[in-house]
């Protein structure tokens, strides 16, 4: 219908206009949490707070769930999404293992060895 | 009549930055990155600029996301550190020069650039890092004012490659025509290789970045020749970064004297690469 | 292929709103502006397209005074009547259409323009009183779907008019690969001449105004030749909106029929100016 | 020292980037009258309202005394300051009446009779 010629690449999220539109709230309400009011309020009531930000039920679930793939598939944005897992005390390479089915230290090793060159 | 003495490329990843302020940089993991950087940073000790200009782009940390500018402008007096969520980078905040960032908001939209003016603004790491890969102990102040120019890279269709390249060749005319400072040093930033999310997080390209390391400085024109999806595809989906690299080149002259170039992985999920340019003539 | 059917070009002034919220266009000092407005209204009425872009400014209540972008362009599935202080307008909020939104992003952004996208945004009466004098009594809903496209007029340097003008352009070369809808029509909104501030406020030039009128139908170019200074200096301080009149314009064909149009001092502080245009071939 | 080409027309005020600059404070005050709350505020002690938003000693002489021209003069944008003026009940014809020496119905016949057209 529309020329959009975003690219599809397998394994690749690329964070556009439809996908930005699907995770506003979620990405909203990854956003407040830079403030520690904010994040005290979220840790008190994790779903009352999504629903604060009118999250859909399955943002929500991905939220409550920690399933990060998930997050991804709902229009969450990697750089919104960190400020959460910098919350739970987890480094961009842990979300690397999770994205790759990879632990934290084989994606580590990955990395120290050259970076995945062949995906 | 000003001068662009300087072009520093470098990656703005915010680990670099976490490992200076940690003073982890003499670790094993670590030393070789900084190493790395070494000579060009004593180059650059020895040509300090009366001002700087630094292309970077916000994560998700100084704008709001309902509002995201193709290239803005700041014009403030001075910037703060931003506080991404656990306390800002021990770091100094950083001094503007509003009299410069007038005059080539003027030029550039006078040369067709449809600029966004921050009128104020939080930097984040993309714009700290740079610095501190720059000048590793600034103790108060940073070696001399900073302007920054914003590009967005996060959310498609990110600014072409070719565009950037304008903004930057309409930069270098804006400054060559100002006369309140001598000498200015640009910094690009942002790259080399590397995607943060998906399965294909982890994604290094290290012919990708070293075929771009030599043509940055010797064929620019070629690179900004790339599509949105060629740098997705060959970089990674964060690697588009590397548009910034080319506002910086832009700005410089056809020729170039290549000073030092680095190339180190990891740095955190990133390749990090570093290549400083004299723009002096002769 | 989408078809811009026609382009209605109208001042913004708050108080045509505040005369339509309150039922006193009757009144003797409104009723010849609005008595202007009938033709074009009752032709408007037969010829609602499936979606309309608005070309407006904000006037200091949906952006904050931090971030000025040259160029914006909404892609919400609705706006908000913005609270400019005292209650928002009786009028419906604005229902968008994010999918052509994203295109003309595309569109535009691969032409070279340097758009600030805008995921949420309120519309202020910049906005909203364009829509009025459309369509006075929208009841639930405006008549179709409304895009606003954003331009800053008020912070010097504003886009220049030829800019403006190579905007529309492009943005009927976006509209024309558009596949998703059938009819558009455009709004280019602000003007005429008029300045609110100093000791020339109050001023009005209705032979330039007339010239305006005039010229955006047969010869835009000429229009889009003007300097910023012209603007300001032929049409008042504020008067310099009417390059939002040539982003309309430049998405109709070279040739168009003028419906009706209409010019009436005073509305406010304002000259009232109204255009329309019907873009169909033949 | 800079281009800058900004036009220097008389009795016009331009709003460029160094007045701007200089307006900032007092125009983001000016900004924040949009809420209630805030006005409700602003009327309970106008100074210390003012020193909140750290406007300079000559702007809060400005807006407590509502001298409008110097309003201008230090930086104010009039979109700005009108947000100040509808809360005191006056309108863009009262403005216009001071900027240009006149009173509101002076201004507003001058208007009728077809807006100053040899300024
Ligand atoms: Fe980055
Ligand atoms: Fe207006």
């Amino acid at each position: 219908m529309s020329s959009q010629i975003r690219p599809d690449l397998p394994g690749t999220y690329v964070f556009d206009g439809p996908t930005s539109r699907r995770g506003h709230a979620m990405n909203r309400m990854f956003m407040s949490l830079r403030a520690e009011q904010a994040r005290a309020e979220f840790r008190g009531d994790e779903a009352a707070y999504c629903h604060r930000f009118a999250l859909t039920g399955d943002q929500t679930g991905a939220v409550l769930e920690r399933e990060w793939q998930a997050m991804l598939d709902l229009g969450g944005s990697i750089f919104y999404m960190y400020k959460l897992a910098l919350m739970d005390g987890h480094s961009m390479q842990y979300l690397g293992g999770v994205f790759t089915g990879m632990s934290e230290a084989e994606f580590q090793a990955a990395m120290l060895a050259g970076g995945r060159t062949d995906v | 009549m000003s001068e662009v003495i300087w072009g520093l490329a470098t990656s703005h990843v915010p680990s670099i930055g976490a490992a200076m302020d940690r003073e982890k940089t003499a670790d094993p993991v670590w030393a070789p990155l900084f190493e790395g950087y070494r000579p060009a940073r004593e180059w650059l000790a020895g040509h300090t600029p009366d001002v700087a200009i630094l292309v970077y782009n916000d994560h998700a940390n100084g704008v709001d996301l309902d509002v995201v500018p193709t290239f803005a402008l700041g014009t403030a007096e001075s910037y703060r550190v931003a506080d991404e969520g656990f306390g800002r980078r021990p770091v100094p905040d950083v001094t503007g020069d509003p009299e410069l960032s007038f005059h080539l908001l003027q030029s550039l939209m006078d040369e067709g650039f449809d600029l966004t003016v921050f009128q104020e603004l939080d930097v984040d790491h993309g714009f700290t890092v740079p610095l501190s890969v720059w000048t590793p102990d600034p103790g108060e102040a940073w070696p001399c004012p900073v302007i920054p120019i914003m590009v967005n890279v996060i959310r498609y269709p990110q600014p072409t490659a070719a565009r950037c390249y304008a903004l930057g060749q309409a930069l270098g005319r804006a400054i060559a025509s100002y006369d309140g400072v001598r000498t200015v040093g640009i910094l690009g930033t942002g790259g080399m290789s590397h995607q943060l999310a998906g399965a294909r997080a982890g994604f290094i390209n290290s012919s990708f970045d070293h075929m771009f390391l030599e043509q940055i400085a010797r064929d620019p024109a070629k690179l900004a020749a790339l599509t949105r999806e060629q740098y997705i595809r060959e970089a990674g989906s964060e690697g588009i970064e590397l548009i910034m690299w080319l506002v910086m080149r832009g700005a410089l002259n056809a020729q170039v004297r290549t000073v030092h170039t680095a190339y180190h992985v990891p740095a955190s999920n990133t390749a990090a690469g570093l290549a400083l340019f004299d723009n002096r003539p002769g």
